[in-house]
């Protein structure tokens, strides 16, 4: 393979509270190729929601550097930023909370062709009932509000609108956690086809590493701002290396190995 | 084996806008003595209600129908000292402006006529049971003081403070993340065993509740779908729901990608 | 204690810009008024062109607003609150006489309002929409139409003319040279009418306020789990819910402390109370700016007071305060 | 459609709707049931209430009508209300929003001059502003005003500051959209309802505002308010006692209107968000 | 029958105060407020009466001459008296009030005593005022008790006089004592025991309640919190009521020679108020009954000019009048040209009501409404008193205002500087309307050095005549004040300026 579609390096950012300094990330380097799904696990607060920030330009990083497609991303801003956006996308944890309380789907979907003129006034509606036909939603939708739908539709609508600028990365964000078990393996479904189908890659973040065992090429585990280890995903959860990475596939809840009352 | 609970043909019925939302319908359900029954459903299946209706804490103008029966007790069961519970969120199931250490005694000292000067050196014993560092420091710290999982563990602690002899956990686990949730489910496993109380574990993660559910019960759109010994029902369940739900969680593993 | 201590050094920083943004403020309104003292004083008193200019000229009211400003200001570092044209003494001297008479009557306003109201709405909202909720509820809302000047009105005729039961004005007996307890209880006495005109909208203000406090409440997690652990019902009105539905009623507070030294002028009025409200009637009536400033700046750092001592009672409290960034 | 419905299912805020349309009632017909000057004198002086049918609720000190006063007053307080009300919330959404969107030094600064406005005593600060710029209703309004943007730049602020780290907000970020855009279209309507909700706690503490300067004698000379009424019936508050009963219970009424009102709007739109 | 009960001697008076003066000195402000309060502890040479000669009876002097040049006048002062603090009043003080205070700083003073020159002190008890010119010995005999407060020269003339201690905590030779002021609540005045007066002062005590709310005052009395409200501290509305109520007694004597008057200010900048015709037609709109009987219900009289009816020496009815009739008014405004516009109105105009007393706004109330009905649009704009001074004495910028001027028995002493030109800005209560009558002029500058008492008078009816006639303002009623008093408070009122006099021989029954 040629250069990888993200490269990031050296990637640091501090929070100040109360007086006190966090380090949120520390050091952090890793790369996602094209059409791969790259998982970022860890328990909570280990940063992967910041990485995930910073990334996506939403916040500043104290240290290091990102380049995507070519580009450094940390040098761009305003209208630059802007131009770039399209390529890479995100899709929120929480479905309730990642749109306007007062859209409807169709202005959800509609927003990013308008903005980056990806379609013309009168191809727009068309344009937008295909992307909801992509994600396995009905057209009829288009009309609904936000908050008449249920999670698993607005998850859907989510990844519709993420790949409605046709972009090379989508990071998600715990994407899957506050959906049902069954709803989550159709939407899981949905990314694996989506990226045979057109070669996106995921950065995708999770706590869960059953989850992360079903779609994830290559791993890394992160700890307390940092990168325990990387590796391929079937090895990873095999044999860990990292303590951070044995505590968590010990605690993965499997058949093979139930935690029988007696045990502890 | 002696039933602890005896449920039967229950129905609850929300009111909500003036309008009713049927959240359980003819549920049939036995709960025995030092067992553990896991309720495993999506959302809005009725979990929660159920666990709620057990501990009567129905919101007012609920409508409900059907028996609760505790053979046995001799007396309608009192929250606390008959039934413990544990909610999802521990955040939200602490009051946020007590010392934890009141909050684990006040429920010694409700229950157990004790003053407080022995409630709490209880409620610090308690705290050290559910493996709590420096049982007496966490006493005196406040919930934010906390992490999710100490939380939880104090939760955990006033529910088991009078020794009840039925703890219900609705989704005790679901908001932690997956390393502090192993701890926990092995910690409710282990107390359950010391102090032999039945234990209704709910939860929608069917590997989870495998792992401590001697049976389990599956609930969808208010119904009890099925219920059966765990090894039973994950090896041959009878619902295509509840095959559904066991391969979401378990198969096709990672091995099919690559 | 440290947590206390950077919240009043945070807050001190705070109230220096603030202070000068409010001398700024009320001067350059004042600078617009038609008249100036020497106008006022002229009124009552008449006199010629000569004498007039001779007065600007002693009251230093020939100077340019900048000038006057200037000197305002360096003298306020000296804690100098300048020199009042209408009393001719000084300005700190003339609010501080007046001072204690407001804060007697805002606090016992305060305390009356805040406690009753706060048992009152724990009364309420110990049983939501109960026969006692709702008679407290719409009552405490009727109370809280009522402008606390008219109220006063009332209240002087039914229980000072026509019962005669208490004083109809003033702050105490006029020269009765009482002392001690009996003095106490005559100021006692002459407050309980002011008192209930400027404190019955807030009374009525915190009773809600704790009721729908107490309402939110009761539908937390907390209050179901504890309700889930047994715990008696007493102590989860108590400790559980209304411990945590105060919380907004003590910010309330702060917030409300600027409101009740405003309403204190028409009380004041209404029932001849020698207060700073009266003060700044009369200081505006006879266009003494330099008074008037002072008592703007005296009731505002009164209010930066109040505000900082309910903060530290607040942190007290909520024990989130301070430990995780914001204070209240 | 259901908002009213269940609006109309809370009779405090049905009683609160009813008082309010009959003092609008009041306020729009004055002209044309009193056609004449409410100042002018219509009838011999001091005449009680109900013995004369021409003028019902009798007449003031100089024999002027009392109905015709309290109609043309009901006029007075409604757009005194509205007004500063209007003007308060205008004024802090704006302060508000900009606080919140721009952060940094300018925050600062707004908000500095926000806590400097909330020190002074509102009513300290009307009393001088009035005295200086001269009784007039519009003095009146912007003195009131002056006092009352401060609640509302707050909750926009902070409403604002909330939503601003909202997912949604990010999202719109991600997909591209410009800063200006987000503020006006995903920001600002969802930071609104909360600042909306305190417009009646503003109208109802603007008119009892109006009638406390017009008790202490800085209303508009020209114009018939309650509060100066009830000043005015002050001096014969023995003799005639319904000079200053008759406006009293008019304002309480009002404001008693407005606050049932507001809070079953508030109820109303808080149950459709919860349900939402 | 009061006079047949045997007063008793002690006890505490109190009455109500509206206001408080920061300067109680008399000598420097003679004003009713300051009198009200500091005429019980600073005397004057004379006081006013309703049987003494010339209506006037003795305090500090004993007798007073003027001579036939109207060059001096003399006073035999009363002996034995003595200061608060115990030193003896001389002539010496008097010489010093006179000269040092009363003619430069005095705001009455200044004009009466404008021409004297020195005051000669050839005995302690002898003063012998000489004025440079010769300067009418009625008018000096007029001035007598509001102008001649004598203050103690051993404690003036150490410091500056305007900032005296003195003049906030004064020292006189009266009948009682200043003892405390706590602002916003009270004054009280204790008895000097070493005053002259035989049996005399027979209260122990004197406390004015500072009541600045006009309402309070009735309330305050029917409560017995107070004994004595003056200057009709209880609305004029309720005194009806108050009248019936057992123990307290209203009564309207005592204010004969502090006559106070409703006018109208105009300004004579604004062209249409310079036209005479339009000055008149707005005194015919003016139905001064409706004024009387409804503002003042009762308690006040009808003006024809200037110079009250009660004032004896020197009232003439025979002036124009302008009774209440708004077709001829209407027609006169026709005639001067102002015709009725769209909406009926002729012209708009800015009407400023003094904010002193309640009837001078409600005045204000009515006179907008009867101007609407000559069809002329009059604003109200209500002013504190700072702001209506600077706007009406000193910027001018009103069209009408409306004034309660003090008659004070003389017309030369605070009457004639209401049409007189010439008079600088920013003196209250004087012509600031820029009218300008060079012959009216001419009349008040003759009459103010004619020494005979008849051809003065005489010349005071002409300019009665002349300001009724040509209208520079108009004068609207003319009214005294009323004090309500518990009935156990004897003594009240039995001089022509009770209120602001010493109330020596004021007793309390029981
Ligand atoms: N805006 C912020 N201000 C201050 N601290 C922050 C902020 N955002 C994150 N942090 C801190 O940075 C650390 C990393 O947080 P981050 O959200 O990236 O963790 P995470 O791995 O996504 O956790 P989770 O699994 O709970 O989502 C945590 O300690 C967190 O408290
Ligand atoms: N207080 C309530 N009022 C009205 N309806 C309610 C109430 N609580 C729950 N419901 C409804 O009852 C049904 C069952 O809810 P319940 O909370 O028991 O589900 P659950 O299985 O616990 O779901 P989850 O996994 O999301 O916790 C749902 O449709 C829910 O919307
Ligand atoms: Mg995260
Ligand atoms: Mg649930």
């Amino acid at each position: 393979m040629s250069e990888p579609l993200l490269a990031v390096s050296g990637l640091s950012k501090h929070y100040r509270r109360a007086g006190r300094t966090i380090t949120a990330l520390d050091g952090v380097s890793f790369q996602v190729n094209r059409a791969e799904t790259f998982a970022l696990v860890g328990p909570s607060g280990s940063g992967k929601s910041t990485v995930a920030r910073l990334l996506l330009r939403l916040a500043d990083a104290d240290a290091g550097s990102i380049h995507f497609e070519g580009q450094d991303l940390m040098a761009l801003r305003g209208e630059k930023l802007r131009a770039m956006r399209p390529r890479l996308q995100m899709v929120f944890q929480d479905p309730r909370s990642a749109f306007n309380p007062r859209a409807t789907v169709g202005r959800v979907l509609d927003d990013p062709l308008r903005i980056h003129g990806l379609a013309g006034r009168d191809e727009r509606p068309r344009a937008v009932e295909t992307l909801l036909e992509r994600v396995g939603l009905s057209p009829a939708l288009t009309l609904r509000a936000i908050h008449e739908i249920s999670g698993g539709q607005r998850q859907r609508v989510a990844i519709a609108r993420a790949i409605a600028t046709k972009p090379s990365l989508i990071v998600l964000d715990e994407a899957l956690s506050a959906l049902d078990v069954s709803v989550r393996a159709d939407i899981l479904d949905l990314l694996v086809s989506l990226q045979l189908d057109e070669g996106i890659s995921y950065l995708f973040i999770s706590h869960d590493l059953g989850v992360v065992a079903r779609v994830a090429h290559r791993v890394a585990v992160m700890d307390a701002g940092a990168i325990a280890e990387t590796g391929e995903a079937r090895q990873i959860i095999a044999a860990p290396s990292s303590p951070i990475g044995k505590a968590l596939v010990a605690a993965m809840p499997s058949l093979a190995q139930p935690v029988s009352k007696e045990a502890e | 084996m002696t039933t602890r609970l005896s449920i039967g043909n229950l129905g609850v019925r929300y009111r909500r806008d003036g309008q009713g939302v049927e959240a359980l319908k003819h549920v049939d359900l036995d709960m025995e003595a030092g067992k553990c029954l896991a309720v495993i459903g999506e959302s809005g299946s009725g979990k929660s209600t159920l666990a709620l209706a057990i501990a009567g804490l129905l919101p007012a103008g609920t409508k409900f129908d059907g028996s609760i029966a505790w053979p046995g007790l001799g007396h309608a069961p009192l929250n606390g000292r008959d039934i413990g519970f544990v909610f999802q969120d521990p955040s939200a199931s602490l009051n946020p402006v007590l010392p934890v250490g009141e909050q684990v005694a006040e429920v010694a000292r409700t229950h157990l006529a004790l003053t407080w000067r022995e409630a709490f050196g209880l409620a610090t014993d308690l705290l050290g049971r559910v493996r709590l560092p420096d049982p007496e420091a966490v006493a005196r710290a406040y919930p934010h003081q906390l992490s999710g999982g100490q939380k939880q563990r104090v939760a955990i602690a006033a529910a088991i403070a009078a020794r009840p002899s039925l703890l219900i956990a609705d989704e005790a686990t679901s908001a932690l993340d997956t390393i502090v949730q192993a701890e926990i489910v092995a910690l409710i496993g282990r107390l359950v065993t010391e102090d032999s109380m039945s234990l209704l574990f709910i939860s929608h993660d069917i590997a989870l509740a495998a792992q401590l559910a001697d049976r389990i019960a599956v609930f969808r759109h208010g119904r009890l779908l099925e219920i059966g010994e765990t090894g039973e029902l994950l090896r041959s369940p009878a619902h295509s729901y509840t095959r559904s739900l066991i391969e979401a969680s378990f198969g096709p593993a990672a091995e099919e990608r690559g | 204690m440290n947590r206390a201590l950077r919240l009043i050094r945070r807050r001190l920083i705070g109230s220096i810009a603030v202070l000068l943004i409010v001398i700024t403020g009320t001067f350059l309104l004042l600078e617009a008024a038609p008249g100036d003292a020497v106008d006022a004083y002229v009124v009552s008193v008449g006199g010629d062109a000569s004498m007039i200019e001779e007065l600007r000229r002693r009251w230093g009211l020939d100077q340019s607003a900048a000038t006057r400003f200037a000197v305002y200001i360096s003298s306020l570092a000296r804690l100098d609150l300048g020199h009042s044209v209408a009393f001719s003494r000084p300005n700190l001297d003339v609010i501080l006489e007046r001072l204690p008479d407001t804060l007697l009557l805002m606090g016992s306003a305060t305390a009356l309002s805040f406690c009753l109201g706060t048992f009152l709405g724990i009364v309420a909202g110990s049983r939501p929409g109960s026969f006692r909720d709702r008679f407290l509820s719409i009552g405490s809302l009727a109370l809280y139409a009522v402008p606390g000047f008219w109220l006063g009105l009332v209240l002087i005729v039914i229980f000072s003319v026509q019962l005669r039961w208490l004083q109809l004005g003033g702050i105490e007996t006029i020269a009765s040279g009482k002392t001690g307890a009996p003095r106490a209880l005559d100021i006692a006495r002459h407050l309980v009418l002011p008192v209930a005109s400027l404190g019955f909208i807030y009374l009525a203000l915190y009773l809600r306020m704790m009721r729908v406090g107490m309402a939110e409440v009761w539908r937390m997690d907390f209050v179901l789990a504890a309700r889930a652990r047994g715990i008696g019902r007493r102590r989860i009105v108590l400790r559980h819910v209304a411990r945590n539905a105060l919380l907004p009623l003590v910010t309330m507070l702060g917030l409300q402390s600027a409101a009740m030294l405003g309403g204190s002028v028409v009380i004041e009025s209404v029932f001849s109370v020698p207060g700073l409200g009266r003060l700044a009637q009369e200081a505006v009536a006879a266009r003494d700016t330099p008074l008037l400033l002072g008592i703007i700046l005296v009731s505002a750092v009164l209010v930066i007071a109040v505000n900082l001592a309910v903060d530290l009672l607040y942190a007290g409290l909520d024990p989130r305060v301070g430990s995780s960034g914001e204070a209240a | 459609m259901i908002a009213l419905r269940r609006f109309l299912r809370t009779p405090e805020a049905v009683a609160g709707a009813l008082i309010l349309a009959a003092l609008l009632a009041m306020a729009l017909s004055a002209p044309w049931f009193f056609p004449r000057d409410p100042q002018s004198i219509a009838g011999p002086a001091l005449l009680r209430p109900f013995q004369d049918w021409t003028l019902p609720l009798g007449t003031d000190r100089l024999g002027r009508d009392v109905m015709a006063g309290l109609f043309h007053g009901a006029r007075a307080s409604l757009a005194v209300g509205l007004a500063a009300a209007a003007g308060a919330i205008l004024i802090g959404a704006v302060v508000g929003t900009l606080a919140g969107f721009a952060g940094g030094l300018l925050d600062e600064i707004l908000m500095r001059i926000t806590d400097a406005f909330q020190t002074v005593p509102g009513f300290l600060l009307a009393l001088a502003f009035v005295s200086v710029a001269g009784p007039s209703l519009a003095t009146v309004i912007v003195a009131i005003t002056l006092g009352a943007w401060t609640g509302p730049a707050r909750i926009a602020r902070a409403e604002v500051l909330s939503i601003r780290e909202r997912d949604y907000v990010a999202g719109a970020r991600v997909i591209g959209m410009h800063p200006l855009e987000i503020a006006f279209r995903e920001i600002l309507p969802n930071a609104l309802p909360p600042v909306l909700a305190l417009s009646s706690v503003i109208v109802a503490a603007a008119i009892l505002t109006e009638a406390a300067l017009s008790f202490l004698g800085l209303g508009d000379p020209n114009r018939v308010t309650w509060g100066g009424m009830i000043a005015e019936g002050r001096a014969v508050l023995r003799s005639a006692p319904y000079l200053s009963i008759i406006p009293g219970v008019a304002l309480v009424l009002t404001v008693l209107g407005v606050y049932l009102a507001g809070e079953g709007l508030v109820e109303t739109s808080a149950t459709r968000r919860m349900n939402a | 029958a009061l006079r047949a009960q045997t007063p008793t001697n002690g006890g505490r008076l109190i009455a109500a105060a509206d206001s408080e003066p920061r300067n109680l000195n008399p000598a420097i402000i003679a004003s009713n407020g300051v009198f009200f309060v500091a005429s019980k502890i600073v005397e004057p040479l004379a006081e006013a009466s309703f049987t003494g000669k010339d209506g006037l009876e003795p305090r500090l002097a004993t007798s007073w001459e003027g001579s036939a040049d109207g060059l001096t006048v003399t006073f035999k002062l009363r002996e034995g008296v003595t200061w608060h603090d115990g030193k003896p009043f001389t002539s010496a003080d008097v010489a010093f009030s006179a000269l040092q205070v009363w003619k430069p700083l005095q705001n009455l003073g200044r004009v009466v005593f404008k021409d004297l020159e020195a005051v000669d002190t050839p005995d302690d008890h002898t003063a012998i005022f000489r004025f440079a010119r010769p300067t009418p010995f009625q008018l000096i005999r007029n001035a007598l008790p509001a102008l001649t407060s004598v203050v103690p020269k051993h404690l003036y003339e150490v410091s500056e006089i305007a900032d005296n201690p003195a003049n906030t905590a004064p020292v006189g030779t009266g009948p009682f004592k200043f003892a405390e002021h706590r602002p916003g609540e009270y004054y009280r005045l204790e008895k000097y025991d070493a005053y002259w007066g035989e049996d005399q002062p027979r209260l122990d005590e004197i406390i004015y309640r500072v009541l600045p709310d006009r309402a309070a005052a009735a309330g305050a009395l029917e409560a017995e919190e107070i004994h004595l409200a003056a200057f009709s501290a209880v609305p004029l509305a309720d005194l009806e009521r108050i009248s019936k109520v057992p123990g307290i007694g209203v009564i309207s004597k005592g204010y004969e020679t502090l006559t106070y008057q409703l006018v109208v200010e105009i300004n004579h900048r604004r062209k249409e108020l310079a036209d005479r015709k339009v000055r008149q037609a707005i005194a015919h709109a003016i139905d001064k009954e409706f004024v009387v009987k409804t503002i003042f219900l009762g308690y006040a009289t009808a003006s024809t000019g200037p110079v009250p009816r009660n004032d004896v020496q020197f009232y003439s009815s025979d002036v124009p009048t302008y009774a209440f009739d708004v077709a001829k008014a209407n027609a006169l405004l026709d005639e001067a040209g102002y015709k009725r516009g769209e909406g009926g109105t002729r012209f708009a105009l800015k009407l400023l009501p003094a904010p002193y007393f309640n009837e001078t706004k409600q005045f204000g109330d009515y006179l907008r409404q009867a101007l609407a009905e000559i069809g002329i649009d009059a604003e109200l704009v209500n002013n504190d008193a700072a702001a209506h001074q600077k706007a009406v004495y000193t910027d001018h910028t009103f069209d009408l205002a409306i004034a309660p001027p003090v008659f004070r028995g003389d017309p030369a002493i605070s009457t004639t500087i209401l049409v007189q030109s010439g008079i600088p800005d920013g003196v209250p209560f004087s012509n600031q309307g820029g009218y300008a009558n060079p012959e009216l002029d001419a009349l008040i500058a003759k009459a103010a050095e004619t020494l005979d008492p008849d051809q003065r008078i005489a010349l005071y009816v002409d300019f009665q005549k002349m300001v009724a006639e040509d209208l520079p303002l108009i004068n609207v009623a003319e009214w005294g004040f009323i004090t309500v008093a518990r009935s156990s408070v004897k003594e009240v009122s039995n001089n022509p300026r009770w209120a602001v006099s010493n109330w020596a021989d004021t007793w309390i029954e029981g």
